[in-house]
Protein backbone atom coordinates (compact mmCIF):
# COMPACT_ATOMS: atom_id res chain seq x y z
CA UNK A 1 0.00 0.00 0.00
CA UNK A 2 1.45 3.50 -0.83
CA UNK A 3 0.67 6.36 0.72
CA UNK A 4 -0.86 8.87 -1.62
CA UNK A 5 1.02 12.15 -2.39
CA UNK A 6 0.12 15.81 -2.88
CA UNK A 7 1.47 16.66 -5.87
CA UNK A 8 0.92 20.30 -5.06
CA UNK A 9 3.23 20.09 -1.65
CA UNK A 10 6.39 19.51 -4.47
CA UNK A 11 8.34 21.60 -6.21
CA UNK A 12 7.46 21.24 -10.24
CA UNK A 13 8.30 23.45 -13.27
CA UNK A 14 5.32 24.70 -15.22
CA UNK A 15 4.94 21.58 -17.04
CA UNK A 16 4.73 19.54 -13.58
CA UNK A 17 8.16 18.15 -13.64
CA UNK A 18 9.98 17.78 -10.61
CA UNK A 19 12.78 20.86 -9.92
CA UNK A 20 14.63 18.86 -7.08
CA UNK A 21 14.94 14.86 -8.36
CA UNK A 22 15.97 13.83 -4.65
CA UNK A 23 12.39 14.44 -4.07
CA UNK A 24 11.26 11.72 -5.76
CA UNK A 25 10.10 7.78 -4.40
CA UNK A 26 7.84 5.76 -6.08
CA UNK A 27 4.93 7.28 -4.50
CA UNK A 28 5.72 10.40 -6.52
CA UNK A 29 6.43 8.56 -9.53
CA UNK A 30 2.63 6.65 -8.77
CA UNK A 31 0.96 10.42 -8.75
CA UNK A 32 2.78 11.79 -11.85
CA UNK A 33 1.76 9.50 -13.90
CA UNK A 34 -1.76 9.51 -12.78
CA UNK A 35 -1.91 13.15 -13.73
CA UNK A 36 0.14 12.03 -17.17
CA UNK A 37 -3.16 9.31 -17.34
CA UNK A 38 -0.62 6.14 -17.72
CA UNK A 39 -1.27 3.77 -15.18
CA UNK A 40 2.08 1.92 -14.15
CA UNK A 41 2.68 -1.74 -14.58
CA UNK A 42 5.61 -3.49 -13.86
CA UNK A 43 6.64 -2.82 -17.53
CA UNK A 44 6.56 0.98 -17.26
CA UNK A 45 8.88 0.53 -14.07
CA UNK A 46 11.27 -1.38 -15.43
CA UNK A 47 11.49 1.36 -18.28
CA UNK A 48 11.67 4.00 -15.77
CA UNK A 49 14.14 2.53 -13.85
CA UNK A 50 16.68 2.23 -16.58
CA UNK A 51 15.93 6.25 -17.49
CA UNK A 52 16.71 6.73 -13.94
CA UNK A 53 20.00 4.71 -14.34
CA UNK A 54 20.56 6.20 -17.22
CA UNK A 55 20.62 9.63 -15.90
CA UNK A 56 22.87 8.43 -13.15
CA UNK A 57 25.30 7.13 -15.30
CA UNK A 58 25.51 9.87 -18.08
CA UNK A 59 24.04 12.93 -15.79
CA UNK A 60 21.42 13.82 -18.84
CA UNK A 61 17.87 13.29 -18.98
CA UNK A 62 18.13 10.46 -22.53
CA UNK A 63 16.02 11.57 -25.71
CA UNK A 64 14.24 8.68 -27.75
CA UNK A 65 17.41 7.59 -29.94
CA UNK A 66 19.66 7.12 -26.79
CA UNK A 67 17.40 5.67 -24.82
CA UNK A 68 16.02 2.90 -27.31
CA UNK A 69 19.90 1.76 -27.47
CA UNK A 70 20.55 2.02 -23.87
CA UNK A 71 17.51 -0.28 -23.08
CA UNK A 72 18.58 -2.76 -25.85
CA UNK A 73 21.79 -3.11 -24.75
CA UNK A 74 21.47 -2.99 -20.77
CA UNK A 75 17.78 -4.96 -20.57
CA UNK A 76 16.30 -6.43 -23.68
CA UNK A 77 16.57 -6.66 -27.41
CA UNK A 78 12.55 -7.54 -27.92
CA UNK A 79 11.80 -4.26 -25.25
CA UNK A 80 14.24 -2.01 -26.45
CA UNK A 81 12.44 -0.24 -29.01
CA UNK A 82 10.36 2.64 -30.01
CA UNK A 83 7.23 1.07 -30.54
CA UNK A 84 7.06 -0.62 -27.48
CA UNK A 85 8.29 2.41 -25.81
CA UNK A 86 5.35 4.43 -27.31
CA UNK A 87 3.01 1.73 -26.30
CA UNK A 88 3.63 2.79 -22.69
CA UNK A 89 4.09 6.27 -23.29
CA UNK A 90 2.03 7.48 -25.44
CA UNK A 91 2.78 11.24 -25.78
CA UNK A 92 6.50 10.38 -25.72
CA UNK A 93 8.76 8.08 -23.81
CA UNK A 94 11.39 10.17 -23.11
CA UNK A 95 9.52 13.04 -22.34
CA UNK A 96 7.03 11.13 -20.41
CA UNK A 97 9.22 8.62 -18.73
CA UNK A 98 11.87 11.23 -17.36
CA UNK A 99 8.77 13.27 -15.68
CA UNK A 100 7.78 9.79 -14.18
CA UNK A 101 11.13 9.36 -13.42
CA UNK A 102 11.43 12.39 -10.95
CA UNK A 103 14.21 13.98 -13.52
CA UNK A 104 15.13 16.91 -15.92
CA UNK A 105 13.39 17.25 -19.12
CA UNK A 106 15.47 16.41 -22.00
CA UNK A 107 16.63 19.13 -24.30
CA UNK A 108 14.27 20.40 -26.76
CA UNK A 109 15.76 20.51 -30.31
CA UNK A 110 13.17 20.44 -32.65
CA UNK B 1 23.68 11.47 -48.98
CA UNK B 2 24.41 12.50 -45.33
CA UNK B 3 26.60 15.12 -44.32
CA UNK B 4 29.48 14.75 -41.58
CA UNK B 5 29.97 17.12 -38.53
CA UNK B 6 33.98 17.16 -36.81
CA UNK B 7 33.55 19.19 -33.32
CA UNK B 8 36.78 19.64 -31.98
CA UNK B 9 37.16 20.22 -28.20
CA UNK B 10 40.45 22.25 -27.41
CA UNK B 11 39.64 23.82 -24.16
CA UNK B 12 40.07 22.08 -20.86
CA UNK B 13 36.60 21.87 -18.70
CA UNK B 14 35.00 24.68 -16.16
CA UNK B 15 36.59 27.50 -16.65
CA UNK B 16 34.10 27.92 -19.84
CA UNK B 17 31.52 26.42 -21.35
CA UNK B 18 32.59 25.17 -24.22
CA UNK B 19 32.73 21.66 -24.05
CA UNK B 20 29.63 21.40 -22.57
CA UNK B 21 28.24 23.20 -25.17
CA UNK B 22 29.56 21.79 -27.93
CA UNK B 23 28.78 18.57 -26.16
CA UNK B 24 25.18 19.96 -26.45
CA UNK B 25 25.55 20.75 -30.01
CA UNK B 26 27.09 16.76 -30.92
CA UNK B 27 24.04 15.16 -29.06
CA UNK B 28 21.69 17.50 -30.88
CA UNK B 29 22.83 17.20 -33.98
CA UNK B 30 23.04 13.12 -33.84
CA UNK B 31 19.55 13.53 -33.81
CA UNK B 32 19.07 14.36 -37.14
CA UNK B 33 21.34 11.55 -38.54
CA UNK B 34 24.34 13.55 -39.24
CA UNK B 35 28.03 11.48 -39.34
CA UNK B 36 29.78 13.04 -36.08
CA UNK B 37 32.63 13.10 -35.18
CA UNK B 38 34.29 13.97 -31.34
CA UNK B 39 37.69 15.03 -31.89
CA UNK B 40 39.80 15.84 -28.43
CA UNK B 41 43.04 18.33 -28.93
CA UNK B 42 45.38 20.80 -27.13
CA UNK B 43 43.82 20.90 -23.36
CA UNK B 44 40.76 19.37 -24.77
CA UNK B 45 42.17 16.28 -23.82
CA UNK B 46 41.27 17.24 -20.46
CA UNK B 47 37.31 17.44 -20.58
CA UNK B 48 37.81 13.30 -21.50
CA UNK B 49 39.68 12.96 -17.47
CA UNK B 50 37.92 10.33 -14.65
CA UNK B 51 37.61 11.66 -11.42
CA UNK B 52 35.78 14.96 -12.30
CA UNK B 53 33.93 16.46 -10.02
CA UNK B 54 32.88 19.68 -10.43
CA UNK B 55 29.97 19.24 -8.04
CA UNK B 56 31.66 20.40 -5.15
CA UNK B 57 32.11 24.32 -6.84
CA UNK B 58 28.11 23.30 -7.74
CA UNK B 59 29.10 23.18 -11.38
CA UNK B 60 27.09 20.54 -13.49
CA UNK B 61 29.00 17.53 -13.84
CA UNK B 62 29.17 16.94 -17.88
CA UNK B 63 32.24 14.41 -18.29
CA UNK B 64 29.96 11.60 -17.63
CA UNK B 65 28.09 12.65 -20.88
CA UNK B 66 31.01 11.95 -23.04
CA UNK B 67 30.19 8.27 -22.08
CA UNK B 68 27.08 8.50 -23.87
CA UNK B 69 28.28 9.48 -27.42
CA UNK B 70 28.35 5.98 -28.35
CA UNK B 71 24.60 5.55 -27.36
CA UNK B 72 23.62 8.83 -29.18
CA UNK B 73 25.55 7.21 -32.45
CA UNK B 74 28.78 9.27 -32.39
CA UNK B 75 31.30 6.28 -33.24
CA UNK B 76 33.98 8.21 -33.88
CA UNK B 77 35.58 9.54 -30.67
CA UNK B 78 39.63 10.52 -30.78
CA UNK B 79 41.99 11.98 -28.90
CA UNK B 80 45.40 13.51 -29.96
CA UNK B 81 48.69 10.64 -28.43
CA UNK B 82 50.89 13.48 -29.04
CA UNK B 83 48.44 16.40 -26.56
CA UNK B 84 48.51 13.71 -24.43
CA UNK B 85 52.15 13.24 -24.33
CA UNK B 86 52.89 16.48 -24.36
CA UNK B 87 50.50 17.05 -21.06
CA UNK B 88 52.00 13.67 -19.32
CA UNK B 89 48.94 12.55 -19.41
CA UNK B 90 48.29 8.56 -19.41
CA UNK B 91 45.49 7.11 -21.33
CA UNK B 92 44.83 5.18 -17.92
CA UNK B 93 43.19 8.81 -16.67
CA UNK B 94 41.05 9.25 -19.39
CA UNK B 95 37.54 7.75 -19.41
CA UNK B 96 37.07 4.93 -21.94
CA UNK B 97 35.16 6.73 -24.10
CA UNK B 98 37.65 7.83 -27.18
CA UNK B 99 40.20 5.77 -29.46
CA UNK B 100 43.79 7.20 -29.08
CA UNK B 101 44.93 8.56 -32.33
CA UNK B 102 47.51 11.40 -33.69
CA UNK B 103 47.71 14.65 -35.56
CA UNK B 104 47.72 13.26 -38.77
CA UNK B 105 44.03 11.13 -38.14
CA UNK B 106 42.46 14.26 -36.86
CA UNK B 107 43.62 16.58 -39.34
CA UNK B 108 42.18 13.97 -42.22
CA UNK B 109 38.80 13.79 -40.68
CA UNK B 110 38.77 17.19 -40.01
CA UNK B 111 39.64 17.92 -43.74
CA UNK B 112 37.09 14.93 -44.45
CA UNK B 113 34.04 16.41 -42.80
CA UNK B 114 31.49 18.65 -44.35
CA UNK B 115 31.34 21.22 -41.39
CA UNK B 116 33.63 21.85 -38.18
CA UNK B 117 32.98 23.10 -35.14
CA UNK B 118 34.93 24.64 -32.50
CA UNK B 119 33.73 27.55 -29.18
CA UNK C 1 38.26 18.97 -49.41
CA UNK C 2 39.81 22.60 -49.34
CA UNK C 3 39.70 24.36 -46.09
CA UNK C 4 39.58 27.69 -45.03
CA UNK C 5 41.03 28.49 -41.48
CA UNK C 6 39.48 31.55 -40.02
CA UNK C 7 42.18 32.23 -37.06
CA UNK C 8 40.95 35.35 -34.87
CA UNK C 9 42.80 34.43 -31.33
CA UNK C 10 46.84 34.52 -31.82
CA UNK C 11 47.63 32.21 -29.16
CA UNK C 12 46.37 29.57 -31.16
CA UNK C 13 48.35 30.13 -34.49
CA UNK C 14 50.64 26.90 -33.86
CA UNK C 15 47.23 24.25 -33.08
CA UNK C 16 45.30 26.09 -35.83
CA UNK C 17 48.30 25.95 -38.48
CA UNK C 18 48.90 22.29 -37.29
CA UNK C 19 45.59 21.18 -38.26
CA UNK C 20 46.28 22.71 -41.70
CA UNK C 21 46.78 20.13 -44.93
CA UNK C 22 49.49 21.70 -48.20
CA UNK C 23 45.73 23.08 -50.00
CA UNK C 24 44.69 24.85 -47.60
CA UNK C 25 44.62 28.23 -46.78
CA UNK C 26 44.54 30.45 -43.67
CA UNK C 27 42.91 33.87 -42.53
CA UNK C 28 43.84 35.92 -39.81
CA UNK C 29 40.59 38.40 -38.60
CA UNK C 30 39.95 40.76 -35.06
CA UNK C 31 43.03 40.03 -32.90
CA UNK C 32 44.53 37.51 -34.78
CA UNK C 33 46.40 40.22 -37.15
CA UNK C 34 48.53 40.82 -35.51
CA UNK C 35 50.65 37.96 -36.22
CA UNK C 36 51.07 39.06 -39.75
CA UNK C 37 53.48 41.23 -38.24
CA UNK C 38 55.13 38.56 -36.25
CA UNK C 39 55.07 35.38 -38.51
CA UNK C 40 56.52 34.64 -42.24
CA UNK C 41 54.22 33.89 -44.14
CA UNK C 42 53.28 31.58 -47.29
CA UNK C 43 51.35 32.27 -50.41
CA UNK C 44 48.09 30.56 -48.58
CA UNK C 45 48.25 32.97 -45.83
CA UNK C 46 46.19 35.79 -45.86
CA UNK C 47 45.34 39.32 -43.41
CA UNK C 48 41.57 40.96 -43.32
CA UNK C 49 42.72 44.61 -44.50
CA UNK C 50 39.47 46.04 -42.11
CA UNK C 51 41.23 44.32 -39.58
CA UNK C 52 44.54 45.58 -39.97
CA UNK C 53 43.66 48.92 -40.47
CA UNK C 54 41.34 48.81 -37.29
CA UNK C 55 44.46 48.47 -35.43
CA UNK C 56 46.47 50.73 -37.01
CA UNK C 57 48.67 47.88 -38.81
CA UNK C 58 48.28 48.14 -42.40
CA UNK C 59 51.42 49.74 -43.08
CA UNK C 60 53.41 46.92 -40.98
CA UNK C 61 52.42 43.86 -42.47
CA UNK C 62 53.89 42.11 -45.39
CA UNK C 63 51.25 39.19 -45.52
CA UNK C 64 48.59 39.13 -48.45
CA UNK C 65 45.46 41.23 -46.97
CA UNK C 66 42.24 40.69 -48.40
CA UNK C 67 39.23 42.81 -47.49
CA UNK C 68 35.78 42.09 -47.18
CA UNK C 69 34.61 41.55 -50.56
CA UNK C 70 37.18 39.34 -50.81
CA UNK C 71 36.33 37.11 -47.66
CA UNK C 72 33.19 36.22 -49.20
CA UNK C 73 35.02 35.01 -52.42
CA UNK C 74 37.63 33.27 -50.27
CA UNK C 75 35.02 30.97 -48.37
CA UNK C 76 33.15 30.40 -51.40
CA UNK C 77 36.70 29.08 -53.55
CA UNK C 78 37.09 26.78 -51.00
CA UNK C 79 34.73 23.90 -50.46
CA UNK C 80 33.90 24.71 -46.58
CA UNK C 81 35.42 27.41 -43.96
CA UNK C 82 36.53 26.21 -40.52
CA UNK C 83 36.64 28.98 -37.82
CA UNK C 84 39.63 27.94 -35.11
CA UNK C 85 38.21 29.03 -31.80
CA UNK D 1 24.88 33.65 -56.71
CA UNK D 2 25.35 31.33 -53.09
CA UNK D 3 23.24 30.80 -50.22
CA UNK D 4 24.79 31.12 -46.69
CA UNK D 5 24.12 30.47 -43.16
CA UNK D 6 26.03 31.87 -40.24
CA UNK D 7 27.20 30.62 -36.86
CA UNK D 8 27.31 33.29 -34.35
CA UNK D 9 28.31 32.46 -30.80
CA UNK D 10 30.26 35.49 -30.29
CA UNK D 11 29.74 37.52 -26.83
CA UNK D 12 28.49 41.19 -27.92
CA UNK D 13 29.55 42.80 -25.12
CA UNK D 14 32.97 41.45 -24.72
CA UNK D 15 34.70 40.48 -28.11
CA UNK D 16 34.41 41.44 -31.92
CA UNK D 17 32.76 38.72 -33.53
CA UNK D 18 29.57 39.91 -33.90
CA UNK D 19 30.81 42.73 -35.71
CA UNK D 20 32.66 40.62 -37.91
CA UNK D 21 29.35 38.92 -38.65
CA UNK D 22 27.64 41.88 -39.52
CA UNK D 23 30.14 42.91 -41.79
CA UNK D 24 30.48 39.69 -43.48
CA UNK D 25 26.70 39.77 -43.94
CA UNK D 26 26.93 43.12 -45.50
CA UNK D 27 29.26 42.52 -47.77
CA UNK D 28 27.98 38.86 -48.87
CA UNK D 29 23.96 40.94 -49.25
CA UNK D 30 25.88 43.67 -51.43
CA UNK D 31 27.27 41.16 -53.67
CA UNK D 32 23.76 39.69 -54.67
CA UNK D 33 24.68 36.32 -52.52
CA UNK D 34 21.76 35.74 -50.06
CA UNK D 35 20.91 34.58 -46.11
CA UNK D 36 19.13 31.90 -45.48
CA UNK D 37 19.80 32.04 -41.13
CA UNK D 38 22.04 33.56 -39.06
CA UNK D 39 22.12 30.73 -35.72
CA UNK D 40 22.89 32.31 -32.46
CA UNK D 41 24.58 29.88 -30.22
CA UNK D 42 26.50 30.57 -26.84
CA UNK D 43 26.81 34.10 -25.42
CA UNK D 44 26.22 34.83 -29.46
CA UNK D 45 22.33 34.89 -28.42
CA UNK D 46 22.61 38.13 -25.74
CA UNK D 47 23.05 39.72 -29.01
CA UNK D 48 18.61 38.71 -28.93
CA UNK D 49 17.94 40.72 -25.90
CA UNK D 50 15.63 43.71 -27.10
CA UNK D 51 17.38 45.47 -23.43
CA UNK D 52 20.28 45.52 -25.26
CA UNK D 53 21.35 49.36 -24.38
CA UNK D 54 24.13 50.63 -25.85
CA UNK D 55 25.20 54.40 -25.88
CA UNK D 56 24.18 56.51 -27.98
CA UNK D 57 27.10 56.66 -29.81
CA UNK D 58 27.81 53.06 -30.18
CA UNK D 59 26.45 50.74 -32.86
CA UNK D 60 23.40 48.97 -31.76
CA UNK D 61 24.35 45.00 -32.61
CA UNK D 62 20.71 44.00 -32.00
CA UNK D 63 18.99 46.25 -33.97
CA UNK D 64 21.54 46.23 -36.77
CA UNK D 65 21.18 42.43 -37.19
CA UNK D 66 17.24 43.42 -37.07
CA UNK D 67 17.58 45.44 -39.45
CA UNK D 68 19.31 43.74 -41.64
CA UNK D 69 17.11 40.57 -41.77
CA UNK D 70 14.07 42.64 -42.10
CA UNK D 71 15.25 44.29 -45.44
CA UNK D 72 17.01 41.01 -46.93
CA UNK D 73 14.47 38.57 -45.64
CA UNK D 74 16.35 35.95 -43.30
CA UNK D 75 15.89 34.32 -40.09
CA UNK D 76 17.90 35.38 -36.79
CA UNK D 77 17.61 31.85 -34.29
CA UNK D 78 18.51 31.89 -31.42
CA UNK D 79 19.35 28.05 -29.56
CA UNK D 80 16.26 27.79 -26.92
CA UNK D 81 18.53 26.02 -24.53
CA UNK D 82 21.46 28.46 -24.32
CA UNK D 83 18.78 31.40 -24.66
CA UNK D 84 16.49 30.39 -21.70
CA UNK D 85 19.70 30.55 -19.31
CA UNK D 86 21.28 32.97 -19.96
CA UNK D 87 18.05 35.05 -19.50
CA UNK D 88 16.62 35.62 -23.21
CA UNK D 89 13.09 34.79 -22.87
CA UNK D 90 10.24 35.10 -25.45
CA UNK D 91 6.50 34.64 -24.91
CA UNK D 92 5.80 31.44 -24.99
CA UNK D 93 9.13 30.25 -22.93
CA UNK D 94 8.09 33.05 -20.26
CA UNK D 95 4.64 31.80 -20.19
CA UNK D 96 5.99 27.67 -19.84
CA UNK D 97 8.46 28.72 -17.19
CA UNK D 98 6.42 31.04 -14.98
CA UNK D 99 8.46 33.90 -15.51
CA UNK D 100 7.46 37.24 -15.22
CA UNK D 101 8.60 39.19 -18.67
CA UNK D 102 10.08 38.30 -22.32
CA UNK D 103 12.48 40.16 -23.70
CA UNK D 104 13.30 38.88 -27.13
CA UNK D 105 13.63 41.74 -30.28
CA UNK D 106 10.77 40.88 -32.25
CA UNK D 107 13.46 39.82 -34.88
CA UNK D 108 14.44 36.83 -33.49
CA UNK D 109 12.86 33.70 -32.98
CA UNK D 110 13.85 30.99 -30.63
CA UNK D 111 14.24 27.40 -31.39
CA UNK D 112 16.02 24.48 -31.75
CA UNK D 113 19.15 23.29 -32.56
CA UNK D 114 17.48 21.65 -35.59
CA UNK D 115 17.43 24.99 -37.21
CA UNK D 116 21.26 24.93 -37.07
CA UNK D 117 20.98 21.43 -38.88
CA UNK D 118 18.37 22.55 -41.29
CA UNK D 119 20.45 25.90 -42.26
CA UNK D 120 23.74 23.81 -42.63
CA UNK D 121 22.04 21.27 -44.97
CA UNK D 122 20.16 23.99 -46.97
CA UNK D 123 22.92 26.36 -47.29
CA UNK D 124 26.30 26.17 -49.39
CA UNK D 125 28.20 27.69 -47.21
CA UNK D 126 28.45 28.19 -43.02
CA UNK D 127 30.73 30.40 -41.51
CA UNK D 128 31.34 30.44 -37.67
CA UNK D 129 31.76 33.64 -36.35
CA UNK D 130 32.99 32.98 -32.63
Amino acid sequence: MVVRIDLSSLPRDKQGYLTDSSLWNEAVAMAISQEEAIELTEDHWQVINYVRRFYEEFNTSPSIRPLVKYLAKEWSKEKGNSIYLHLLFPDGPAKQATKIAGLPKPARCI
Amino acid sequence: MSKSLAIIFNKAPYGNQSGRELLDIALMAAAFDMEISALFIGDGVYQLLTNQQPDILHMKNHSSTYKALELYGIETVLVSSEDLEQRRLSESRLMPVSSLSNHKQINKTIAESDFVFML
Amino acid sequence: MKTLYILNNPQLFEQCTLAMGTQDALLLIEDAVVLSEQQSSDENHFVLEEDLIARGLNSGSSWNKKNYNEFVALTLEYNKSVSWL
Amino acid sequence: MATFSLLVTANPHSSQGQFSAIQFAKTLLHQGHVIKRVFFYADGVLVASRLNCPPSDEYNLTKTWAKLAITHDFELTACVTVAMKRGIINATEADRNALTGENIDPAFEISGLGQLTEAMLESDRLVTFG
